[in-house]
């Protein structure tokens, strides 16, 4: 954790065992987690959007590459998207090789992320469990699980009996309409606490310079000598940055804003191949735990996961209607709750607590884009769908290398917008209809 | 404090003492009487304690005495988080607390109090990071804090239901002026919903011992029962959402369980009445502390007497008509604090049986009871639903919500205060804009609607709002106290961790609710939010309205995933012959929506039979349009990529379809019946998709086209019949066509009686690539012509084969099936059928990109066969070089022939590798690896094709 | 037509069919069905007279549905339902008219009662309300999931609706119908229109 | 539950049409260059504003149509129902 540790000192600033009973003793106040800065007039980048993406990769640029006059605006407050609305699940057996690979180097980021920002995650490697109700989803989870052996992934396909011991609680009688025949079983998988990722990206950055500028709007994109209007467009180079706090000046800007990533990029004069759907999500009032591991069903559009305060927290597909909306749907709950008592019978007395929803970036390939615009200096992480939480260690840490290096990691060339030209599409439509 | 039941019966209590109720509460015997709820009967029984809070396992007793009590979540049978101040009692009830270990009384976990200190709000963040290695441990130790009831994993989903409604007006909250509502909007005319959370129809008024309340509620129950209103008790309005769509779960329900109402309401009155809050200060949590409308409930409404001697801090006339119950249950009044004076009540202390008030100034009252009355929440959820978030009015120390759209009216206790006939007469005002609002939408809707009766008139004006506005009682701002206390019951967040999360940087609503989890817990904020607010605010230094309050999000009560999921619907489709399919041993397979045959005993057997002698297949699923007009032609040349201009009457094609971006998206065979009348099958998958398909393109891009698309699946019962001896099968049943291969040549279609059945079509095509005839049978005679054919075919051994037979032959053939053996980047000239791409015709979907791709080194679906005979490599087998991870490729199906008494295979590989003679390596599931060659067909068997000609 | 001897209906179950009339479901299934697809505002529909939402009782029997723009039901017995299509293919060579017998592929089911309305009101979201859904009112909608065609056709005043669907839900939706009208008491009445 | 407006059967619930999404003009493939057909295929303007867009009404008249929505309040322009949405105003 390098720099990290050194900024925070040895004393009571580092989160440990020992700083909280010598606080809890001497009643102390914890310093804050991040400095309110003055908004500066210029910045060597600037990152727009301050989720899990946007606050990885200046924490990146600064550790990794020592770029540290860097700004992260966020129009609201740190982690207000969908970093904070998402389901927290983590895992990398995808279908294609270049995304298993992209995403195994996240999970392996995930393992190390409590110590290296020195704040715990609650990374909890619970596994993961793809059901599988008919033959052609079988096949799809043999698929995956053979592709993911090739990369070393820990990943396989199991049967009813061993599903029951996995989860007790799933339904693996036959069953007239969605019997469980199989399911991919992937033990590395599991959930995180996803705020503690936000605020542990961010505390860390700060400890190296970075800034967090919460309620700070991007309004424009000030670009020079391209095709479009105002000199916006591919050949085009950006200047600066319009907020609602004033210009800045800057050569490279980053657009890591999910939901809003078309509305960002259209300021630059970049058209991305993304619709914004909102992805709703629900929870139930706690029991006593009794789900150990992350259950998904495709065909059923959804994902349970019981989190350690005994919640069962509920996700599903993109809702089908393009919209900047997240009021959410009584509809959603419908479904939600038949499906999961197709699964899971037993739980037909618990009580929906809570729903909301949060805006996904959607592709027409499943994966993201990721990298290098036409507009010189324009860079974009985006595209993220439902995936982009257990995306956002390595992305942050490989949209760094592009911007430090100016060239396109490996990891993320399959990524590049420019696919959408060539129409070379990446292959996980197959497996990402429910892409948790 | 010691309470229990009053001798006297109280004017308005609802407990029938006449009927005597027996439960248990953790395995003791326990009384009560008919209309106690689960808390009352414990509360006159003497209980205090009713359950121990999440993280330090303090006692907690009685706090609301209602729906929102978060002290009160007990264990019913297996039904977990029930509120036992809200559930009726009923006889034989098994009660027990929740959360405590492990008794009630003696809760070890309860030292978590003692190291309270470490244990602040967030603490797990900051520690348990190293050793890593054993933070699973300390995960699962943290997990046995989960707080809430025990699931029966073998709780049966019981019956629950769902209906749809078209209310007028719909008035969520029956208190008197929600009932106003609900009788002004009915008076003119308006069908009225009222909706009660309540088990009974009065709000306030019911536990207001008053005469002037009790006549007033006698006098609105009058009139309710004499009017149309529809009222729905111990039913909650869970959500609103786009356009009035409401949730409603009833409870009541005499048939089920749970019902859920979905209801489009025109106008929604929104009359919830007031929550009150809670106060912030040292052993405020402590069992006998009580909100004033506990104490009037437990009074009123089941004659419990709360305890022995009060101290009662009223801020406001609630708490005096408290203090006023509390002396007429004979409740000794140790000292009334009136916080009006600027008084506080600043901690208690004692034993759970005592609590002893010290007020501010330092002197202590020794009491069994302390009853608070410091101000109000308003749940304006269902007003701000749609995100917009409330607005703080300081004189009234109470949230007010923002500007609702012009179809939600809110009445009550949410719209402001006044003497009861303000707010009756606020409440009939606003009754009578929703149901005039409603008549404005009701008439637009009758006009737009197709079907709907012919409206006359004109649409009347949107009325404007002239009511006269309810005025804002001033209210001391009552949130802390000089001390910390609790502020989140459910969660056990004090104020104290409020205020050092906002030290922390945690210092928007927002962020201090992630972090603490205030808020969060079963109440979801309708008792602690303000105060959360208000603590945060202190911390900054900021005002309440600057720091603002969270978006209340639904559902506004919490209700039970069965209700969501009602009876679930799970529509399946079977054929006509599905009857004889299981009176023969069948085994069936879902594809899609269908119930399929997939075999009848031995997929091989079947297999065997048809390639000697002949079998038949119900292939009703197949997808079929009918297409008639002049421009059906024009309409096959958009769709296949072949060409179809040409195809002369009585002839079928095969075509394949690709989307606009190249990829392979369905394929079948189209029969030309007649000069302009065609026949298209589809894949039984893609039969609905191609339909909705086919219709865009009609109705988007080509409407000038005169063609008529009808989906004709159903209406045919499809029979394939197979094998050598198909033709002398067929011809024993058939009139009117001549069979010989002469008359009726492959690939060709007539139209014949079969067993007496006219109007048949018959097709000279098959899957199987034995001499076949697909028959598509009017429906209602389908399974007529299937016995027929079976008797028929007795001699002939003719037999049933499924779906499995049929996958294997088809992949004898080397016939490939479209989503399995192409996948969602699957590109036309993928498949091997590039000669069927006609890139000189003008237009056809997906034509650039096939045009691009003509040029492309693409991978190529070809047929496989292992080199061991006897290896079936699994589907979904990788195919790699050599001893590399490389992935060259897949096996896409797999089967051992019977035909050929080997392993075959289709599969996807790297264009290099596509012809024939190619060795492979294909890396099987086990992880051993095996060679494998390309073939120089797809058909590993039959490649010229004879047996289908023949 | 549905000239074949034996016609089987996909209601294949046998039910008690004692019926007190309070609510009744029939199955209607082997009802002559024709379809007729023309221009909404062409000869044809001015002959078929029954606009999208409406429909009309032939003298001759017959109950044609405006079933969609440009598309019409026509039921009744046999020869009813021959009056009203026999040559409207012909009645105007400008207008592309398809009429096509769907006897074999529609299930058609009649659920009649006062209670009628409230047990469509369990399975289906339309407003089935007097001015939204008035006698001779005609309309398509997901039924328990499955896609319909319905019409309101009361019986000498009181409530009826014909629900259509395809022919393989037949089956399903009967079953699902049932449970809807249990707690009204419903009864499997005798078949036919 | 959005309402949406059919011009053929009236208001409708969204569950029973199908989203057809960005409504745009399809390119004469003769002479679409790869970057316009395929900024066809994948490129979208995705507005958070008023958006021309497709229906299908699936369960109801099988008729595909275009109309406007405002696709950051769900308002429908044409036509609106009274009351509803932001501001309260018919």
């Amino acid at each position: 954790m390098g720099s990290l540790g050194r900024r925070l000192g040895r004393g009571p600033a580092k989160y440990s065992a020992a700083a909280l009973v010598w606080r809890g003793l001497r009643g102390g106040q914890w310093p804050r987690i991040w400095r309110d800065a003055e908004l500066k007039r210029s910045y060597d980048a600037v990152i727009v959007g301050g989720g899990v993406h946007g606050l990885a990769t200046a924490y990146y640029l600064a550790r990794n590459h020592g770029i540290k006059d860097v700004a992260v605006l966020d129009k609201a407050y740190l982690g207000s998207g969908a970093s904070g609305r998402n389901t927290a699940i983590v895992r990398a057996n995808y279908l294609t090789p270049e995304g298993v690979a992209f995403y195994d180097r996240s999970l392996q980021l995930y393992n190390t992320m409590a110590t290296d920002l020195n704040i715990n995650v609650m990374f909890s490697e619970r596994g993961h469990l793809t059901l599988a109700h008919n033959d052609s989803s079988l096949r799809t989870m043999h698929w995956r699980a053979e592709v993911n052996k090739l990369q070393g992934v820990d990943s396989s396909v199991i049967g009813p009996d061993e599903i029951k011991k996995v989860a007790p609680s799933l339904d693996t009688s036959s069953h007239p309409r969605y019997p469980i025949l199989g399911a991919l079983y992937h033990p590395p998988g599991g959930i995180v606490r996803h705020d503690a990722v936000v605020w542990g990206y961010a505390r860390a950055a700060d400890c190296m310079g970075v800034e967090m500028h919460q309620k700070t709007e991007v309004l424009d994109i000030l670009c020079e000598g391209g095709d479009g209007t105002d000199g916006k467009g591919p050949g085009g180079r950006v200047v600066g940055v319009r907020t609602s706090r004033g210009d800045i000046s800057t050569p490279v800007v980053v657009n890591c804003t999910a939901g809003w990533a078309s509305l960002i990029s259209a300021m630059a004069g970049v058209r991305l191949p993304i619709t914004t759907h909102p992805l709703q999500a629900a929870v139930t009032e706690p029991v006593k735990v009794f789900l150990p591991t992350v259950v998904v069903s495709g065909s059923l559009h959804v994902y349970i996961s019981q989190t350690d305060r005994g919640e069962l927290v509920f996700g599903a597909a993109v809702d089908p209607v393009a919209t900047y909306s997240i009021r959410g749907s009584l509809e959603f709950t419908e479904e939600l709750a038949g499906h999961v008592l197709e699964l899971m019978p037993g739980v037909s007395r618990m009580r929906l607590l809570r729903q909301w929803s949060g805006l996904c970036d959607m592709t027409p390939d499943y994966s993201p884009v990721m990298g290098f615009t036409g507009v010189d200096g324009f860079l974009v992480d985006v595209g993220w769908g439902t995936y982009g939480f257990k995306a956002a260690p390595v992305s942050g840490e490989q949209m760094a290398e592009a911007v430090a290096t100016g060239r396109t990691p490996e990891l993320i060339a399959p990524f590049a917008l420019s696919r959408f030209d060539t129409g070379e599409l990446v292959g996980e439509k197959g497996a990402a209809a429910v892409g948790h | 404090m010691t309470m229990g039941r009053l001798g006297n019966a109280q004017p308005t209590e609802v407990i029938d003492r006449g009927a005597k109720l027996s439960f248990r509460w953790n395995g003791k015997r326990f009384g009560g009487f008919e209309g106690d709820t689960i808390a009352s009967a414990l509360a006159a029984a003497g209980e205090q304690v009713f359950s121990r809070s999440m993280k330090y396992h303090r006692p907690r007793g009685i706090l609301t005495a209602d729906y929102w009590d978060p002290n009160l979540l007990v264990q019913v049978g297996d039904d977990p988080n029930v509120r036992a101040g809200h559930r009726r009692l009923e006889a034989g009830m098994e009660v027990s607390a929740q959360n405590v270990w492990p008794s009630l009384r003696r809760d070890i976990k309860a030292a978590n109090g003692l190291v309270g200190r470490f244990l602040t709000a967030g603490f797990y963040y900051k520690t348990f990071m190293r050793p890593a290695r054993l933070w699973p441990a300390y995960e699962r130790v943290l997990a046995t804090f989960a707080p809430g009831g025990k699931i029966d994993l073998d709780t049966p989903h019981r019956y629950h239901d769902k209906r749809y409604m078209h209310p007028d007006v719909v008035v969520a909250g029956a208190g008197p002026a929600g009932i106003e509502a609900a009788l002004a909007a009915s008076a003119d005319g308006a069908r009225v919903l009222l909706v009660e959370h309540e088990h009974a129809v009065g709000g306030h008024l019911r536990y207001d011992s008053r005469d002037t309340a009790v006549a007033a509620l006698a006098e609105l129950r009058a009139a309710l029962d004499a009017s149309d209103v529809e009222v729905l008790t111990d039913s909650t309005v869970t959500g609103r959402y786009e356009d009035n769509w409401l949730g409603i779960v009833q409870r009541s329900h005499p048939v089920a369980v749970e019902r859920l109402i979905k209801a489009r309401a025109k106008t929604l009155v929104v009359a919830p009445g007031l929550i009150e809050r809670p106060y912030v200060f040292a052993g405020n949590d402590r069992p006998g502390v009580i909100t004033s409308t506990a104490a009037r409930r437990l009074i009123n409404l089941w004659g419990v007497k709360p305890g022995e001697r009060a101290v009662v801090f009223t801020a406001n006339a609630d708490g005096d008509a408290a203090a006023a119950d509390l002396d007429r249950a004979g409740v000794e009044i140790a000292a009334v604090i009136d916080g009006r004076q600027g008084h506080r009540v600043s901690s208690t202390q004692g034993s759970p049986r005592a609590v002893e008030a010290v007020v501010s100034g330092g002197n202590r009252i020794e009491a069994d009871l302390l009853v608070v009355a410091a101000g109000w929440t308003a749940p304006t959820s269902l007003l701000n639903m749609a995100g917009d978030r409330p607005v703080y009015d300081p004189p009234a120390a109470r949230f007010f919500a923002a500007d609702p759209p012009g179809n939600v009216l809110a009445t009550g206790g949410l719209a402001g205060d006044g003497t009861l006939d303000e707010l009756r007469a606020h409440g009939a005002a606003t009754g009578r804009l929703a149901a005039q609002r409603a008549a404005a939408v009701a008439h637009r809707l009758q006009a737009l609607t197709a079907r709907a009766q012919p409206v006359g008139g004109e649409e009347p004006p949107w009325a404007p709002d002239d009511r006269i506005p309810l005025g804002r009682d001033p209210h001391p701002e009552l949130y802390r106290s000089d001390t910390h206390g609790m502020v989140d019951f459910s969660e056990d967040v004090g104020s104290k961790d409020l205020m050092a999360a906002a030290g922390e940087g945690y210092d928007s609503v927002e962020l201090a609710k992630r972090y603490t989890t205030a808020t969060m817990g079963p109440s979801q904020g309708k008792l602690e939010t303000v105060n959360t607010v208000a603590a945060i605010a202190e911390a900054r230094g900021e005002t309440i309205a600057a720091v603002g309050t969270t978006v209340w999000r639904p559902p506004y009560a919490p209700l039970t995933l069965g209700a969501l999921a009602g009876r679930g619907f799970e529509p399946v489709r079977v054929s006509s012959i599905q009857p004889w399919h299981e009176a023969n041993g069948v085994h069936t397979i879902l594809a899609g929506q269908w119930i399929r045959p997939d075999h009848y005993g031995d997929p091989a057997a079947e297999v065997r039979n048809v390639r000697s002698n002949v079998g038949l297949i119900d292939v009703t699923p197949l997808g079929k349009l009918d297409l008639r007009g002049p421009d059906v032609a024009k309409l096959l040349n958009l769709l296949y990529t072949n060409k179809w201009s040409k195809l002369p009457v009585g002839k079928v094609r095969y075509g394949m379809m690709c989307a606009e971006d190249g990829v392979v998206l369905d394929d079948g065979v189209t029969g030309r019946l007649g000069d302009e009348h065609y026949l298209m099958t589809t894949t039984s998958s893609g039969a609905g998709g191609v339909w909705e398909w086919v219709e865009n393109w009609l109705q988007t891009e080509r409407p000038d086209w005169r063609v008529h698309v009808t989906p004709v699946t159903t209406a045919y019962t499809s029979i394939n019949v197979a094998g050598p001896k198909a033709r002398e099968l067929v011809s024993r049943v058939t009139d009117g066509v001549d069979l010989s291969p002469e008359a009726f040549a492959y690939m060709e279609v007539r139209t014949a009686t079969v067993a007496g059945v006219a109007g048949c079509f018959m097709w000279r095509i098959g899957f199987t690539g034995e001499l076949s005839f697909e028959i598509h049978v009017p429906a209602g005679c389908g399974l007529h012509v299937w016995e027929a054919l079976m008797d028929a075919g007795d001699d002939l051994g003719v037999g049933p084969f499924g779906l499995e037979g049929q996958r294997i032959m088809r992949l004898e053939k080397g016939h490939f099936i479209v989503g399995q053996d192409t996948d969602g980047l699957t590109l036309g000239p993928s498949t091997g059928l590039g000669p069927l791409i006609k890139l000189d015709k003008d237009d056809f979907a997906g034509k650039p990109e096939l045009a691009w791709a003509v040029g492309r080194p693409l991978p190529m679906i070809v047929a496989i066969q292992p080199d061991d005979p006897n290896i079936v490599p699994a589907e979904a087998s990788q195919i790699v070089a050599g001893d590399t991870n490389q992935i060259l490729g897949r096996i896409t199906s797999s089967r051992m022939s019977p035909t050929l008494g080997r392993s075959i295979c289709l599969g996807q590989v790297e264009p290099e590798l596509a012809a024939g003679g190619t060795k492979l390596t294909v890396l099987l599931t086990t992880g051993e690896r095996v060679g494998a060659t390309v073939m120089d067909h797809h058909a590993h068997f039959d490649p010229t094709g004879e047996r289908l000609r023949g | 037509m549905a000239e074949s001897p034996a016609f089987e209906s996909p209601v294949v179950r046998s039910y008690d069919t004692a019926s007190d009339g309070a609510l009744t479901l029939a199955d209607a299934s082997a009802t002559v069905k024709w379809l007729v697809r023309a221009s909404a505002d062409g000869a044809v529909a001015g002959r078929l007279g029954a606009p999208f939402g409406s429909s009309r009782a032939a003298a001759g029997g017959a109950l044609v549905l405006g079933s969609r723009p440009g598309e019409w039901i026509v039921l009744g017995e046999a020869g009813a339902v021959a009056e009203e299509v026999d040559g409207i293919d012909g009645l105007d060579p400008s207008d592309l008219v398809t009429a096509l017998d769907w006897t074999h592929g529609r299930a058609l089911f009649r659920v009649t009662g006062p209670e009628a309305s409230a047990m469509l009101e369990k399975v289906c979201s339309l407003d089935w309300s007097d001015p939204m859904t008035p006698d001779g009112a005609v309309a398509s909608a997901s039924v328990a999931k499955v896609t319909c065609d319905l019409a309101r056709n009361d019986l000498d005043g009181v409530p009826s609706y014909l629900i259509f669907c395809d022919r393989s839900f037949g089956q399903y939706l009967f079953d699902a119908l049932i449970d809807a009208g249990n707690e009204f008491g419903l009864c499997v009445g005798p078949g036919g229109l | 539950m959005l309402l949406v407006p059919c011009p053929y059967c009236g208001p409708r619930n969204s569950v029973d049409l199908r989203y057809g999404g960005e409504s745009q003009p399809r390119p004469d493939p003769a002479t679409a260059t790869p970057e316009q057909w395929r900024g066809y295929l994948y490129r979208r303007d995705n507005p958070a504003d008023w958006l021309r867009e497709n229906w299908y009404c699936r369960s109801g008249c099988r008729r595909w149509f275009t109309v406007e929505r405002n696709t950051a309040t769900n308002e429908f322009r044409h036509p609106p129902m009274p009351g509803d949405k932001r501001g309260g105003k018919a």
